[in-house]
């Protein structure tokens, strides 16, 4: 098998520039891709659009790129969290592109499986829909949409192989699968590195054709946002 | 009147043994607590899980098991996992029989406004969208008036719709309606101790109430 | 957890009637629900239509129920292996739309998606685009094809519990999810029935929310087309 | 004139290092067995898999592992399975790099015709109409002639075509042909003992030999 495995999150991203357009994985802080924000961080790009469910919170995940005003263009469907957001928009110092969360799903589903558009009835009746082709199909409406796909994809795995494999964990699965198809690019961090052929070709989440990178992240925080117990 | 957990508890008496539902964050997700124990409900969370669980104990928290509202959750016997491209289009294939969510308001004609709006500025759209463009039945957990006194139960949405004429029950702290066919509101409960002519005041769209209305039960 | 399960391949099948339209899965003889077909067979339904991406063999698979002049239409990619289809589709008793395997696919999760038409490049300038909308989008062709959904579908799994979640098997995988979640009523039927609970979560392909009725079936053939040995 | 173990052997020099392959039914599955040893290369099943290895041992025959011809096969290590909306996804999305095919015909600007035809019925499309519309490298492996001798490399195909412009090389008995942007089979190499003037005679279409054609080599 092909052996994607580069050395650490520095030289993952080595070829990420300014402007470049990136595709990160995780919702809310869970299933983040912590190694390759860090590392983005401390090479201080500009200019960046980003395509990520959540704009992370002020001091973690996305939100470190939007304190180092990192960022030229956010596309999400929530930033909710994020104070540091709504101050740089204010100022118009940054594009937001809201999408509905299944829509922002299907369209970076659509990016990595080759279909440059498809209809779907989110959105319908709503100024979301506004500019766009509207359809009937069997008596109901639906709105066209575009893929996305991006120069690179940064995602986290549980564990991963050699060969790119990857296997994701609980929820933290979430859109790294989708957002590691529609990468040309695609940087995968795992916990665990183990040498190809010692995951169980069955469980696969993410087939290795996908990664063209891969690591073991250290020192995972995995901070949570909101901790609940049971009384 | 009814507190937050009582119109949850009202809510919790519409599910049906063997329904997948979706709760949406606030008044939605306390419902999860007021199922009857004898029926099978699978709750989705749009994150990625068929079958969230009550909250863990905080010796199980677990950073790779949260829900929509990123709190830290549990799984039952017999959950699924899955990414966000699966679990959006199990939303969108109509797979998901009920969804249970807030909203900053309803119109007559069943159109739903529930944004995420902060200061004035949209900061979210989350996955309500899909889900009130699917086939799930759309039941509206919210309180009655806006923090100002206004209605939330309106004539047309003030806020911008995220979807159109797909309501189907709303509960708030003063009464249950349904959205009749040719639009309004059909009072079909009111809260013990108030009045059907202060939920006639507090609501801004058509509201009809016909015949006896009885008081609402089941949120004790 | 909802108990999804039921008797056996007759109790599953009960309310498939004279004119049905089933979704079949597997590809050849590989993962092909074989306790639902004989069931079908001993039932002697008429005018069914059947997608499948293959036809079977003449004495397996779909091809029992072309045997036994049961099928009015066949929706599939291919054919070829099947004689009792030729005869029948000579002789003009049997209707047959070919489908690039791929569109296919696409259009059966796209059913079970929720979308109700994409965009695909496979087919364009082929005699399969007629009649088809073709749209430009970047500079390429593609052609708008329409979901596919079906009262019923038949899959087979390697294990599955009693809430419908199934885990497959090597390439028995297949076309078994997409037509779990493209069918009204989806018939799961599996080697080994276990209670909910005992399955990794993190490792179910199908979903339970997708499957109505499950049984464990008993005494699967799994006939191979060619065995194919090293030397 | 080659057999067809020889076009097989000579296309395996075409392979790069790194490549993900999606190998036909017919002479492209010989391919797999000439890949030299020190490439790493993935060949996927698009019913499923990623890492087709050899043939297995009579003892380790497992009916739950078909490739796409539905042939008994191994795994090798690093492999993945998925179902088939995801092996067409892969395909189409331009993950695969190259797909060599088998061909009834291909046309000097590039068309193929691949249905699986017999006793003049279509009876199958399979897999190549979404193959040869991918961004994958098309290279085409089949005999030079039809059995009743007219040419397989024709001015436009007789038969339907499944893809139009998309075919980047030809390997045939006779020689290696790659298609000139402006339309027309241009020779790269003959086979031993095979004179161009015997190629261009059956060659249907616009036939371009341009200089010295070097013999094919690498397919001992």
């Amino acid at each position: 098998m092909i052996n994607k495995e580069v050395r650490d999150a520095e030289d993952a991203i080595r070829d990420i520039t300014d402007g470049s357009v990136l595709l990160l994985g995780g919702f809310g802080l869970c299933g983040i891709p912590e190694a390759g924000i860090q590392a983005l961080v401390r090479k201080n790009l500009k200019g960046l659009t980003c395509i990520s469910n959540n704009a992370g919170v002020d001091d973690f995940g996305v939100g470190l790129l939007l304190k180092k005003r990192m960022l030229k263009k956010l596309i999400a469907s929530y930033v909710g969290e994020n104070k540091e957001f709504e101050d740089q928009y204010r100022a118009g110092e940054l594009e937001l592109e809201l999408i509905p969360q299944g829509t922002l799903a299907e369209r970076i589903r659509a990016g990595g499986a080759g279909i440059p558009a498809f209809f779907t009835p989110a959105g319908i009746g709503s100024e979301l829909a506004e500019g766009k082709e509207i359809r009937e199909f069997d008596g109901r409406l639906y709105l066209l949409e575009r893929w996305i796909k991006a120069d690179f994809a940064l995602v986290k795995a549980w564990k991963g192989d050699t060969a790119g494999n990857l296997i994701y964990k609980g929820t933290a699965r979430n859109f790294n699968p989708l957002m590691a198809a529609a990468g040309k690019t695609t940087i995968a961090e795992v916990e665990q590195l183990v040498p190809a052929g010692e995951l169980d070709p069955n469980q696969i989440h993410t087939p290795g054709i996908y990664v063209q990178r891969i690591f073991e992240g250290a020192g995972y925080e995995k901070r949570i946002e909101n901790i609940t117990v049971s009384p | 009147m009814l507190s937050k957990e009582q119109i949850a508890r009202r809510i919790a008496r519409e599910i049906k043994d063997g329904q997948y539902i979706n709760l949406g964050i606030g008044i939605p997700t306390l419902v999860a607590n007021y199922i009857p124990d004898h029926l099978q409900v699978v709750l989705q969370s749009e994150n990625g899980l068929l079958g969230i669980g009550p909250y863990p104990q905080s010796s199980d928290i677990n950073p790779d098991l949260v829900n929509a509202g990123k709190e830290t959750i549990s799984m039952v016997k017999g959950s699924s996992l899955f990414d966000s491209a699966d679990a959006f289009a199990m939303i969108r294939g109509g797979h998901i029989d009920m969804a249970i969510l807030g909203a900053l308001e309803v119109s007559e004609n069943g159109d739903i406004s529930n944004w995420k709006i902060a200061s004035g500025l949209i900061k979210g759209v989350g996955g309500a969208l899909d889900l009130v463009a699917s086939d799930a039945k759309l039941l509206v957990a919210m309180l009655h008036c806006h923090k100002d006194g206004s209605s939330k139960l309106r004539k047309q949405c003030k806020f911008p719709v995220t979807g159109v004429r797909c309501v189907h029950k709303i509960f708030t702290d003063l009464g249950v309606f349904s959205i009749l066919p040719e639009g309004g509101f059909k009072l079909l409960e009111h809260a013990p101790g108030v009045d059907p002519d202060e939920i006639r005041k507090k609501t801004e769209g058509r509201l009809v109430i016909k015949g006896e209305i009885p008081e609402m039960t089941g949120f004790q």
